[in-house]
């Protein structure tokens, strides 16, 4: 049958309701399992040995004595975990990040692993690996690393994108560029432009879950992963490509996940605890401690950005010019071409370009983390916007509103727009009763947009109706923050039963097809609408069974609330026949009622939110409080609205952070100073106030009920709106984030000095 | 490395057990009871998803060694709930959807079951400050607070 | 004919062009007689492109339709979180 | 490694002095547990106190208040006594770490850690409390001030424990205040701390005062500077620029991950003049 995902308006009975999860149980017993809360008979301890350079070759690796330790049953090093990338620049990436071949490329990076039946005979033999390194001299700065005299990462990078094509190798992996028409000549038309130098510092996304597997390998060629992971299929492939396995015979199981935001989307130490399980021949359990998941997992892009903007009086925007540059890890990435992408997705304007580079340094590979890449570029765009309103004398929002784009707006990264958000979420924050609310001694209110792409993708879902009627759907989307509550809500919906009779569950890879990572805020929306799809045809089998019961033609039964009904006149005395009364008589009319879907999930659309935050500055300490902060966000259509306040929440409070103090500090010697929770800052419950949220339901038009991905842009706005409330409450331009308090009042120092 | 003896009581029943005398008592109640509702977040007490219940005060089982509980009263998530019948904090956090990954949500409702014995009708910023030994990522703990706030209400209701 | 325009960094493999008209009526077709003409677009093809019709992004459905009025852009396929 | 949990202080004074000198006591735990998670801590043996006798309690006598090693900063704060005479020491104390840190971590402990950013060593060291030590050789009383001589390092000799803090009986007219900086409200080490002891005179003046600063040297600092400002004053503006000037010329730390030099040393003046201000107030002082 084919599926017609296009939106219909409709009365919703279930969609919008908001009932309790289905895993809340679990997860308030203690009974739910994560990563680390899985064993298996015989199983060893696998750790990982860890670079202590930032940057340096390795010329030995004598694992002799540690193999010779009792206890110790296998100890990996590169040449366990040979290159099977065909050339593939990408894959060797992964590969190389999860074990180093020539070089280590920066502090934490992996060299060396051992199983061994206990932690603490696993903690001997790590010391027991000898490695000598050449140090190297090493570069962790984005502008630094672009420098001529910069060390040279990788002698085969050569910078893309760019002609002539350069002869010499350089830290600059590629140059894109996006835009439209004459940026000089919309600047020769300004009447006041606004140009600044813009930093961010590197973040992770902090999940409290580190990285837990449990892996076996076993001699027929099959083999088990138990992971906490965003994408059990993904991991399956890459697992698979990189240690020659056959896809099919590596079963991939995903735990319950304690938190990914994008850290959970790339392997880590997966393929390392594969390859010693088949070195060893028996189950390793690979569990990162906090320490190695800050030094060698997923950090953000440090980014340093330019950005130029002109406006007339009037507070129309003549031209906009961001030059963004994101360091990636020691290698190639196409961070900073999101970053110029998103950058000006806001606006609607006659003459934008935005150039990205991408910057290979001695950090720890990027990984996604929500929105990857937009939150920085937000950053730099949205403090510019503000303050050029601010010059030309216009308030912060109905500057924005002048500008924003709408329908049929040319993007700044290139299509024109359908009906989007970010003018209705503008109009809701000058409205908001928030916005003009007073504020106290040494407060102040600052606003900032976000846009993200949302995805959709490669989608299967299973779904089998029980003996009584019941319903169990098997989705391929990890649950990530209660999806499997809205997907119920979805399937209960579809099929006109209590939301009570469905039970949703995540399956593993070898029971359910390929399913795309729960990344790009795209978990409800693709498995909804494959929840959808396989509802109706699961009622399209029962609309067989009951013509079967009947005795009559299928085109003379409809489906309605939840019931197959006789329709025309003959039929009048047939009363309508329930899910459970069907299913009961399933084993008489053709055998067990199921439907299935497997289906690409595409035209998301794209997703605007508006963020309200008003702080509270000692001007004496630069200490800063948030004080009232308001998310206005478009979801289309909110399935578990408790849920979607809970994905706005949640990533404003992740950009809040991000904005007053959390970031990666490295020594001189290129180590990183704060691998934990004490040093490296995340909000505590104290720091904050309630979030408000207001949801926008503008559906989507190519979605059934015109649900939206809900779960990215939440954390774009964060960090300009921080930093515009933190100008306004000291009157002080802040360029660099996160606006710690040092940075605060030496921003402070420097204006009382002149 | 010789094993030592402890004798505890855990969730009100008497539990003896063996351990090294650098394990702790997370390490025990996770690699030598089954008890694996307390989490391992950070291994040095900045996260709170170790948290249990020692004598009355809420701790980092992470922070505790095992030898250290001869003779004391551990309480654990698994001992929260009254056979089916769900604490009230168990069942707000479910109610005010103060949870997604859940990863935190045990060693919250330790922290939160200690704040309600100690003070049945604390302040917004009573309970934030109480609880800021416990790390969210997910919620930015709007929602944990509001079913705080919700089973505090109703435990003191319980109560008159 | 659909006009397609191509992200910069395609358009050296594309003879430096920014914009290509073919003859097209599906995502798949499109695409098919892009790298026809310009072989040197079937790597990028391969795993790192997305289609906007019309502003709507599709990162996989290639049986999307497309008709001769519609705005088609090749992007790169993106990473999310 | 060995764990002992000895039932009388001599049996602990005997394990440490004489084991191999990878020893260790374990009082609440807090530092002493993170350390051990490292890869290179090296212990052999661990001596757990908190089964000797008084070492749980707090004690009031008539010369001040006895509080046993092991007591727990969170039990502080319910001794009712405690809190109304050193409001300042006790709030100090309860700053260390979360509520779960607070179950564990003992005022001994937080001094013979020897970070130079403890939070309640500087209010202790403002309100001249002493250590009780324990040794092979007896017992000896110390300043406070005179047990951490370097971070990480203590004037205790192999074998000596501490056995309590001992606080005098503040006099009539008294008060004293803690503050630290902190980048967050909650979890973090001192960036800057500063406490201020002082007591009034009949007529309102500031009679004696201490100021201390942490977290901006090696270790604690006693800004003589500072006290001598607030003598005989009662906190005019003038007073307290002067107060502020004193602790910023006193502050000499390092730029590290957790602040510069610059942002100390001006931070550590405005928490100085602010401590001096609470503590002036909690005297019954009137500007």
């Amino acid at each position: 049958m084919t599926f017609d995902p296009s939106y219909k308006e409709q009365g919703l009975k279930s969609v919008g309701t908001r009932p309790l999860r289905p895993d809340g149980v679990d997860k308030v017993t203690g009974r739910a399992r994560y990563g680390a809360d899985f064993n298996m008979p015989g199983q060893l301890v696998g750790r990982v040995l860890r670079s202590p350079h930032a940057h340096a070759r390795i010329v030995r690796i004598d694992t002799s004595q540690a193999e010779a330790l009792k206890g110790v049953k296998a100890v990996v090093t590169a040449a366990d975990l040979p290159d099977q990338s065909n050339g593939d620049a990408a894959t060797f990436a992964v590969l190389d990040n999860c074990m180093a071949r020539k070089k280590a490329m920066y502090d934490g990076h992996a060299v060396a692993a051992v199983a061994a039946i206990d932690a603490s005979v696993a903690k001997a033999a790590l010391k027991l690996i000898v490695v000598e390194y050449e140090v190297l001299p090493h570069v962790v700065d984005v502008d630094v690393a672009m420098a001529a005299d910069a060390p040279v990462l990788d002698e085969t990078v050569f910078t893309t994108g760019v002609e002539p094509a350069p002869k010499t190798p350089s830290n600059v992996a590629n140059r894109s560029e996006f835009g439209h028409g004459d940026v000089e000549a919309g600047f020769a038309k300004a009447d006041m432009i606004v140009e600044r130098n813009y930093k961010t510092e590197q973040t992770h996304q902090g999940y409290i879950e580190p990285h837990a597997c449990v892996a076996n390998c076993n001699s027929d060629g099959t083999a088990d992963l138990w992971v906490c992971t965003q994408g059990p299929f993904v991991y399956r492939q890459v697992c698979a490509d990189l240690l020659g396995l056959d896809v099919s015979k590596l079963r991939v199981t995903s735990s319950e996940i304690g938190g990914g935001f994008g850290g959970k989307t790339h392997v880590w130490a997966e393929p390392v605890a594969l390859a010693l399980s088949r070195k060893a021949g028996r189950p390793v359990k690979l569990v990162m401690t906090r320490e190695e998941v800050f030094r060698a997992s997923g950090p953000t892009s440090a980014t340093s950005i330019d950005v130029k903007i002109g406006a007339k009086k009037d507070g129309t925007i003549t031209a906009a010019e961001a030059t963004l540059r994101y360091t990636s890890g020691p290698y190639a990435g196409m961070w900073a071409e999101l970053g110029a992408m998103t950058s000006f997705a806001c606006y609607d304007l006659e003459n934008v370009k935005t150039v990205g580079w991408e910057v290979v340094v001695n950090r720890p590979k990027v990984a996604a983390y929500r929105a990857p890449s937009a939150p920085m570029a937000a950053f730099a765009i949205e403090s510019a916007v503000d303050e050029l309103a601010h010059k030309i004398g216009m308030d912060a929002v109905d500057f924005r509103i002048k500008n924003a784009a709408s329908d049929g707006s040319k993007s700044s990264y290139g299509p024109v727009y359908g009906p989007i958000g970010i003018g209705p979420t503008l109009e809701a924050a000058k409205s908001h009763p928030h916005m003009s609310a007073p504020l106290g001694e040494n407060q102040g209110r600052g606003m900032a947009c976000g846009f993200w792409f949302n995805f959709g993708g490669q989608t299967c879902v299973d779904l089998n109706i029980g003996a009584d009627g019941t319903v169990t759907i098997a989705v391929g989307t990890v649950d990530v923050g209660g999806s499997r509550a809205s997907l119920s809500l979805i399937t209960a919906e579809e099929l006109g039963i209590p939301y009570e009779n469905v039970k949703a569950i995540v399956a593993d890879t070898s029971s359910l097809g390929y399913n795309d990572m729960t990344d790009g805020s795209r978990g409800t929306f693709s498995s909804s609408m494959a929840a959808i799809s396989a509802a109706r045809n699961a009622i399209q089998v029962m609309r067989e069974r009951a013509a079967t019961m009947w005795d009559i033609s299928v085109d003379d039964i409809i489906w309605e609330d939840g019931h197959a009904k006789a329709v025309g006149a003959t039929h009048d005395n047939l009363a309508p026949l329930s899910v459970a009364d069907i299913a009961a008589e399933a084993g008489n009319t053709g055998g067990p009622i199921a439907g299935h879907s497997e289906l690409v999930a595409d035209g998301a659309g794209v997703s605007f939110g508006t963020h309200i935050c008003d702080v509270e500055v000692d001007p004496e300490t630069g200490s800063t409080r948030v004080v009232r902060y308001t998310v206005i966000q478009d979801a289309g259509k909110a399935v578990h609205p408790d849920y979607v306040e809970g994905q706005y929440q949640g990533g404003a409070v992740q950009g809040i952070g991000w904005a007053l103090n959390e970031e990666y500090v490295y020594g001189a010697d290129g180590r990183l100073q704060n691998p934990g929770f004490l040093d490296y800052r995340i909000p505590v419950c104290s720091d904050l106030p309630m979030i408000d949220t207001q949801i926008l339901e503008i559906p989507n038009p190519n979605h059934p009920y015109g649900v939206r991905g809900v779960g990215e842009t939440s954390i774009v706005p964060p960090l300009a709106a921080v930093a515009n409330a933190v100008s306004n409450a000291v009157d002080v331009r802040m360029f660099h984030i996160p606006v710690s308090p040092p940075r605060i009042l030496a921003a402070l120092n420097a204006q009382a000095k002149g | 490395m010789t094993s030592i003896a402890v004798s505890t009581t855990i969730n009100g029943d008497d539990v003896e057990f063996l351990c090294n005398a650098d394990e702790t008592l997370l390490d025990v109640l996770r690699n030598r009871l089954g008890l694996m509702g307390a989490k391992e977040g950070c291994g040095t007490g900045d996260c709170g998803a170790c948290s249990t219940i020692m004598d009355g005060r809420v701790v980092c089982s992470c922070l505790v060694l095992g030898a250290e509980t001869q003779g004391r009263e551990i309480e654990t998530i698994e001992g929260m709930s009254e056979g089916q019948d769900l604490h009230p904090l168990q069942a707000k956090f479910i109610e005010h959807a103060a949870l997604q990954c859940g990863i935190c949500t045990p060693g919250f409702l330790m922290a939160a079951k200690a704040l309600l014995a100690a003070h049945p009708d604390p302040s917004e910023e009573e309970i934030r400050f109480w609880l800021a030994g416990n790390l969210c990522r997910c919620t930015g703990y709007d929602k944990i607070v509001r079913a705080v706030q919700g089973a505090a209400a109703e435990m003191r209701g319980a109560k008159t | 004919m659909v006009e397609v325009t191509l992200w910069a960094g395609l358009r050296p493999l594309a003879d430096h062009q920014e914009r290509v008209m073919v003859e097209a009526s599906t995502i798949r077709e499109l695409l098919r007689k892009l790298q026809d003409r310009y072989p040197g677009l079937k790597v990028p093809f391969k795993n790192d492109v997305a289609v906007a019709i019309n502003g709507t992004i599709y990162r996989d459905d290639w049986s999307q339709q497309i008709s001769s009025d519609d705005e088609v852009f090749l992007l790169r396929r993106l990473a999310g979180g | 490694m060995r764990y002992e949990s000895p039932a009388t202080i001599e049996n602990a004074v005997d394990l440490l002095a004489n084991s191999d000198g990878h020893a260790f006591v374990l009082a609440g735990g807090t530092d002493l547990l993170v350390r051990m998670k490292g890869d290179d801590f090296n212990a052999s043996l661990v001596v757990d106190i908190k089964s000797v006798d008084g070492m749980g309690q707090i004690e009031e006598t008539a010369d001040g208040f006895v509080i046993g090693a092991a007591v727990p900063c969170a039990a502080l704060s319910e001794h009712a006594a405690l809190v109304a005479a050193w409001p300042g020491v006790v709030e100090a104390a309860n700053l260390i770490g979360s509520t779960q840190v607070q179950s564990r971590c003992t005022m001994s402990g937080n001094l013979c850690n020897a970070s130079p950013a403890a939070d309640s060593v500087p209010a202790m060291v403002a309100a001249n409390a002493q250590a009780r030590i324990i040794g092979p050789d007896g017992r000896r009383t110390i300043d406070v001030a005179d047990v951490p001589t370097a971070p990480g390092q203590t004037s205790l000799a192999k074998g000596e424990i501490i056995e309590a803090i001992l606080l005098p009986k503040p006099g009539a007219r008294t008060g004293d205040a803690y503050l630290r900086f902190i980048p967050r409200t909650e979890m973090d080490i001192a960036v800057v701390g500063a406490a201020v002891n002082l007591t009034l005179d009949t007529d309102g003046t500031v009679q004696t005062a201490r100021v201390v600063l942490g977290a901006v040297a090696p270790s604690v600092v006693v800004v003589d500077a500072a006290a001598d400002a607030l003598l005989g004053s009662k906190l005019s503006e003038d007073t307290l620029k002067s107060v502020e000037v004193a602790c910023v010329a006193a502050s000499n730390p390092i730029d590290d991950k957790r602040g510069t030099v610059e942002f100390r040393n001006q931070v550590a003046g405005v928490l100085g003049r602010r401590a001096a201000a609470i503590a002036f107030e909690r005297a019954g002082g009137q500007s």
